[in-house]
């Protein structure tokens, strides 16, 4: 059951309440977890001595190969949790991060829709918000309208004041029931009402939801911690660690290979070094290994966002733009791919990117992946993730620079 | 796993590159967004499928307003000579919008509308 | 208003396109509606960035639209710059000298009305020293965020001159009395500033004589479309490469109205396109309340085609 | 807890220190108010707020008020510009401009300017056997005291120069561009003293090369590096299983360890840099800046406090990866900033200050028994405040400022050099 529809039963936490819940729930930071054993004298000698008799629990989690979104899914709601509460790994497809979707189709029935999920309140703030835009902006008409007539009538100037007792604030503003949306005489279709009957006998509501993983994480969560096992989705037999690695790059290749079932595995694998697997894989792991929470960033305009301990615990501070450098530009003109941000940005599109951030109080990292060289290494280190280590990265932090601010 | 693209399948097997991202997104309109009446259509100079449905003006389903959305994912390139034929084959509309999808199951809807649209007040 | 229909004088140097007569400026702004941008520093405003003062300097955008439009021509501002001859420069000091003269009596009577309105003078200098002194017995305040103090008077230092005073240098003892000495801004009021063997009425005539270069490729091509087909439209605009886009696009006057767009050229209708491009500049329009412009050129057909971006409110 | 900020229309959060025109919406140009410049008192100027805006002119070009609030803004605009350069003549510079050295040379120098500007230079008079030293401006700082009205320049002749004609002749002289010259007197508006990076001239004073120190945090990177390597050669690195926990060691049972034995992608700026050098760059450091607050020595100047770069934005694209190294190269590398003082000012960061992520300290298996071995000082003696790590992260640790001309409008960016590599989270 997902944690949004128990928060809502008990009407919600309080701040400090909420973080201890949060402390307690996501307390392990990776799917591996270690489990003491009761204290002991035995213990204590053994760890003065270097010698743990602590033990190490992976879990096993299952998903599913899906090649056309270029994911790994998790249908198993208890692999989904385990994934999402030790490390935040995935997403949920229909909810903004964990899965929540059927919790809150649940909720919508027993409540009737009085008690409202997260994503339905964010619905209902943003109508508002928008509802007191609306508000304001005819204020601030009607109040240019009376200067204009003040000033044809009897030639005063008035200026405009944009705030005042007449001008709606977003201190003062609140929703009132007549500033509902207006209702505009309905256009619709007329069968809505067959097509929705409201059915005291509902039927069992299946869980339309989905865990997805990108190949980085599945990648991650399977090579280094051990505890992904991916079903290829025709056979739905395990594959095997190796038929993951080639598999993620070839998807990239030709999509159209793994899609159709009667095809052949290509017979050879082309293997690059700008894979955009390959990339992004660099890129989350050297993020990860530092401890932080990787999360796509695409709201934001950016490849991922950092998180320090999780999404549940603070917003991200650093948004990062991923920039693949060739180290021989050769080898980007006989690329297979069209990788994005391989050539310098324009300043315009700096502009852009670091001022969404910036408003959104998140630091701009260009993070840079350098594509080893074709004539330097050769491709055949590709079939193993050895490769990693010809890759490397670096940031470059961005920041306006504002010399009125730096006089001291 | 077949029986998730069910509702799309026609359309998703004759353009197998862009199945995804119309996966993605007709399973947001339909179970997150609750528009109904959604179908899907051919947008054949675009290569791929469309959605058209009722959108949701307000809770209770009591407005609605038929639109139409064309999905891509992030990592695809597109043009204005690409947009203006997902116009035309849409029969014009005075809006599309663009659904994006990224390998994270995110996406983003953005509403682009044809000549020069001022913001609203 | 006969006189503004001459056309205004664009002194080109360096390549860059520069207004110097004010009356030019009024004329640009309230007759075709275009701004540039003012890069010099306003003379008794010398110390902060907000309000700048002449040269306007001109987008090339803005520059090929006023030629083409034969609203102005343009001018190689270096070759107008002749050398003056021997009766001109002596007629310059000559008015040089009477000035000074008829300042310093004025300047018995009128100190500080002339200094409030000029730049400041000594006397203005020093009252403000007081000030800033009595200020400073006080307890402390914050300074203003975007201004800086004036240098105090007291640091001024009377460095001797390294050389001895060339002809054209006052000497310092000839004068003891103050008197303002000006410095011109526009050359337009220098007798040897002659604009008739240096002025070109079209951007073809002015490429040809090496002056001039914009537009030399399609991504300037369609720069000049866009801007002229958005000003066509009756739009003021102004650059946008602080928003994220090519220009701003306002209803009106930027100086009475928030811009409405953000305008992007766009090369060509098959110009690839990133969607996060398109994330980018619909995410950044709504939370300036400003819809994002799309600007297709079309170089064969010689037309522009827009597409608004705005966010979908949903999602 | 982003969430909310995913929503393009979330309002824009309030950001601590900064004013809220920096990254909002309001228009930068154009969006100061003319009207509120009579009103000042010129001795003492403020800025006025940026005066309030119409949505869009009534149908007609607009309405009366609206075309009589408009012609009032653009008349304080137009009486602004129509404002005389002019000094007291006790108070003017003069200097005589010489095209073929692009050199104004100072033939009376008064005022407080040329404590930070001009070098003196010996020259051969003309017609003349003996060299002189005398002052002499760049062409930007003729061009900036022209613009003052604190210096009148003639040509060699005795005809004056008017401002339009320091613009024409003195830029595009040597490497001044008029993006150049306008950073220039952008931050010389703002009071920064502002050098040539590369002197121009052999007599122009240099600051003496910086020495580079290197921090404790060089040696603890240098430090894991070298751990890492011996844990390859040692551990038979088995590069389809890269984790190996044995779980009979107390080292091996933390999420740590598990993040360190996971950090064997080359990282950071001292990784080997396999890319080509391009032939010709428009990106070199091209100004030093000094804080109006910095001691300037003009005959020594001391190490700048920013390095700042020039483009021109409209031809040019933001640098490269090999650009940005080489920038990074030819600057000190700086210390981490200092945690601040106060807690508040760091927001709603609970994790934050719950665990203060110490200076890396080796715990993976061969630093554990290497630091046994060759007894590596432990953490360096507790500073009395410990370096923030996110800000040190938002710092970076060299730092080379960018100057985006387009068309007049300015944009100035500061890259810094990151290393995450050295601030991990766990």
């Amino acid at each position: 059951m997902s944690l949004i529809g128990q928060k809502n039963k008990r009407g919600g936490f309080k701040g400090g309440a909420r973080r201890n819940e949060n402390n307690r729930i996501y307390v392990n930071p990776l799917p591996l977890v270690f489990t003491d054993p009761p204290r002991s004298r035995t213990k204590s000698i053994l760890s003065l001595l270097g010698i743990s008799l602590a033990s190490l629990e992976n879990p096993h989690c299952e998903g599913i190969l899906d090649v056309a979104t270029n994911s790994v899914w998790l249908t198993n709601t208890a692999h989904s949790m385990v994934l999402w509460r030790r490390g935040f790994f995935g997403k949920g497809n229909l909810s903004r991060s964990e899965p929540s979707w059927l919790a809150r189709q649940i909720n919508i029935r027993r409540t009737g829709g009085n008690q409202m999920t997260s994503e339905e309140l964010t619905a209902k703030r943003r109508a508002e918000r928008q509802q007191f835009k609306q508000d304001r902006a005819k204020a601030i008409q009607a109040a240019f309208a009376e200067a204009e007539v003040a000033f044809e009538t009897e030639g005063r100037v008035v200026k405009v004041a944009l705030s005042g007792p007449s001008i709606p604030s977003a201190a003062t503003w609140k929703p009132s029931e007549s500033a509902k949306p207006p209702s505009i005489p309905d256009q619709s279709t007329t069968s809505q009402d067959a097509d929705h009957p409201v059915d005291e006998e509902e039927p069992p509501l299946e869980d339309m939801e989905h865990l997805q993983l990108t190949f980085a994480e599945a990648w991650f969560l399977l090579w280094t911690m051990d505890c992904l096992t991916i079903l290829d989705a025709q056979t739905l037999e395990p594959m095997s660690i190796q038929q993951i690695w080639s598999t993620f790059q070839s998807i990239h290749l030709n999509p159209m290979l793994l899609l159709d079932p009667k095809s052949q595995p290509s017979p050879k694998l082309q293997l690059h070094f700008d894979n955009p697997f390959l990339i992004h894989y660099v890129a989350y792991h050297h993020y990860r290994s530092l401890g932080w929470v990787v999360k796509g960033g695409i709201k934001f305009c950016v490849d991922y966002l950092l998180y320090k301990r999780g999404p549940v615990f603070s917003h991200a501070e650093f948004a990062i733009v991923l920039c693949p450098v060739y180290e021989d530009e050769d080898d980007k003109t006989t690329s297979p791919f069209e990788l994005q941000n391989t050539s310098p940005f324009s300043w315009s599109w700096l502009s852009t990117i670091n001022r969404v951030n910036a408003t959104l109080q998140k630091t701009l990292i260009l993070t840079y992946i350098t594509i080893p060289a074709k004539s330097r290494i050769s491709p055949d280190v590709l079939s193993s993730p050895a490769c990693l280590s010809y890759y490397s990265v670096r940031e470059v932090v961005i920041r306006r620079f504002i010399p009125a601010r730096m006089r001291d | 796993m077949q029986t998730h693209y069910s509702d799309i399948s026609s359309l998703s097997t004759k353009y197998p590159r862009t199945t995804g991202s119309l996966f993605l997104v007709y399973n947001d309109i339909v179970y997150s967004q609750l528009w109904t009446d959604v179908q899907v259509l051919d947008l054949e100079p675009c290569t791929r499928a469309a959605i058209r449905g009722c959108r949701r003006l307000n809770a209770n389903n009591t407005h609605t307003q038929i639109a139409n959305i064309v999905p891509c994912t992030l990592s695809e390139l597109v043009s204005l000579e690409w947009l203006d034929n997902a116009f035309v084959s849409l029969d014009d509309p005075p809006e599309v919008y663009l659904a994006i999808t990224s390998d994270d199951s995110s996406i983003v809807y953005y509403k682009i509308s044809r000549g020069i649209v001022k913001p609203p007040l | 208003m006969t006189t503004d229909s001459r056309p205004i004088p664009i002194r080109i140097a360096n390549q860059r396109a520069y207004i110097w007569d004010v009356d030019d400026i009024a004329v640009l702004r309230s007759q075709h509606r275009l701004c540039g941008i003012l890069a010099g520093t306003l003379p008794h405003l010398s110390q902060q960035n907000v309000f700048l003062g002449v040269p306007l300097l001109l987008m090339p955008e803005e520059v090929v639209l006023l030629v083409e439009k034969k609203f102005a021509v343009l001018v190689n501002d270096p070759n107008a710059h002749q050398a003056p001859t021997a009766p001109q420069l002596q007629k310059w000091e000559e008015e040089r000298d009477e000035f000074a003269k008829r300042h310093i009596v004025v300047n018995d009577t009128k100190i500080s009305q002339n200094a409030a309105t000029r730049s400041m003078s000594e006397d203005a200098m020093r009252k403000r020293k007081e000030r800033m002194e009595r200020k400073a017995a006080q307890p402390q305040q914050p300074p203003p965020v975007d201004m800086i103090p004036e240098e105090s008077p007291a640091e001024r230092t009377e460095a001797t001159p390294t050389t001895d005073s060339r002809p054209s240098t006052p000497s310092s003892n000839a004068i003891t009395v103050a008197y303002p000495v000006i410095i011109e801004s526009a050359s337009s009021t220098l007798e040897w500033y002659d604009t008739s063997a240096a002025t070109y009425n079209t951007i073809e005539a002015a490429q040809a004589a090496g002056i001039w270069s914009y537009p030399s490729n399609l991504s300037e091509r369609a720069r000049c479309g866009v801007f002229r087909g958005l000003w066509e439209q009756g739009y003021f605009l102004g650059g946008g490469i602080k928003f994220g886009g090519d220009y701003l696009v306002y209803p009106g006057d930027p100086l009475r109205f928030h811009s409405h767009f953000v305008a992007t050229v766009i090369e060509s209708p098959v110009a690839t396109l990133r969607p996060m491009e398109i994330v980018a500049h619909g995410r950044l329009g709504t939370a300036t309340k400003k819809s994002h412009l799309l600007c297709g050129w079309n170089d064969e057909k010689k037309d522009v085609s827009y597409l608004s971006i705005e966010w979908a409110g949903f999602g | 807890m982003d969430d909310a900020l995913e929503l393009p229309n979330a309002p824009p959060k309030p950001v601590q220190g900064d004013e809220p025109d920096e990254n909002s919406s309001g228009d930068e140009d154009s969006g100061a108010d003319w009207t509120k410049l009579s009103s000042l008192n010129i001795n003492r100027p403020i800025i006025p707020r940026r005066g309030e805006k119409e949505f869009e002119p009534a149908p007609g070009g607009g309405s009366g008020l609206q075309i009589h609030v408009l012609d009032r803004a653009r008349s304080a605009m137009f009486d602004a510009l129509r404002a005389t350069r002019s000094t007291s003549s006790k108070a003017m510079s003069y200097a005589v401009w010489y095209p073929s050295i692009a050199r104004a040379h100072v033939t009376l120098s008064r005022g407080i300017h040329f404590t930070s500007m001009g070098h003196s230079v010996p020259r051969k008079e003309e017609n003349e056997e003996k060299t002189t030293k005398r002052l002499e401006l760049l062409p930007e700082e003729a061009i900036y005291m022209i613009e003052r009205g604190a210096l009148f320049c003639t040509k060699a002749g005795g005809a004056p120069m008017s401002a339009q004609q320091a613009f024409s002749e003195m830029l595009g002289t040597e490497d001044m561009t008029l993006e150049k010259y306008q950073v220039y007197s952008y931050l010389k508006r703002l009071g920064y003293v502002v050098t040539r990076a590369t002197p121009p001239s052999p007599f122009y004073p240099v600051t003496p090369p910086s020495s580079t120190s290197s921090t404790p945090l060089r040696h603890q990177s240098l430090f894991s590096r070298f751990t890492f390597h011996l844990t390859k050669l040692f551990s038979r690195f088995n590069w389809w299983r890269p984790l190996c926990i044995n779980p009979w060691l107390r080292q091996h049972m933390s999420y740590e360890f598990i993040y360190k034995s996971l950090r064997f992608i080359p990282s950071g700026h001292n990784a080997p840099l396999h890319v080509k050098h391009t032939s010709a760059s428009p990106y070199k450091i091209f100004y030093h800046l000094y804080k109006p607050s910095t001691p300037f020595k003009k005959t020594s100047p001391p190490p700048p406090d920013f390095s700042v770069v020039v483009v021109d934005a409209r031809v040019t694209q933001m640098p490269t990866l090999r650009e940005l190294d080489d920038l990074f190269g030819e600057l000190p590398e700086l210390p981490p900033p200092l945690s601040r003082q106060r807690h508040p000012q760091q927001g709603p960061q609970p994790a934050r200050n719950q665990l203060p992520p110490a200076p890396p300290t080796p715990t993976t298996l061969w630093s554990w028994i290497s630091s046994w071995v060759f007894k590596e000082p432990e953490t360096p003696s507790p500073l009395p405040r410990r370096p923030n790590p996110f800000a040190a992260l938002k710092a970076g640790k060299r730092i080379v400022v960018i100057a985006a001309v387009d068309a007049g409008n300015i944009s100035f960016f500061r890259f810094g050099q990151g290393g995450f590599e050295d601030w991990p989270m766990m």
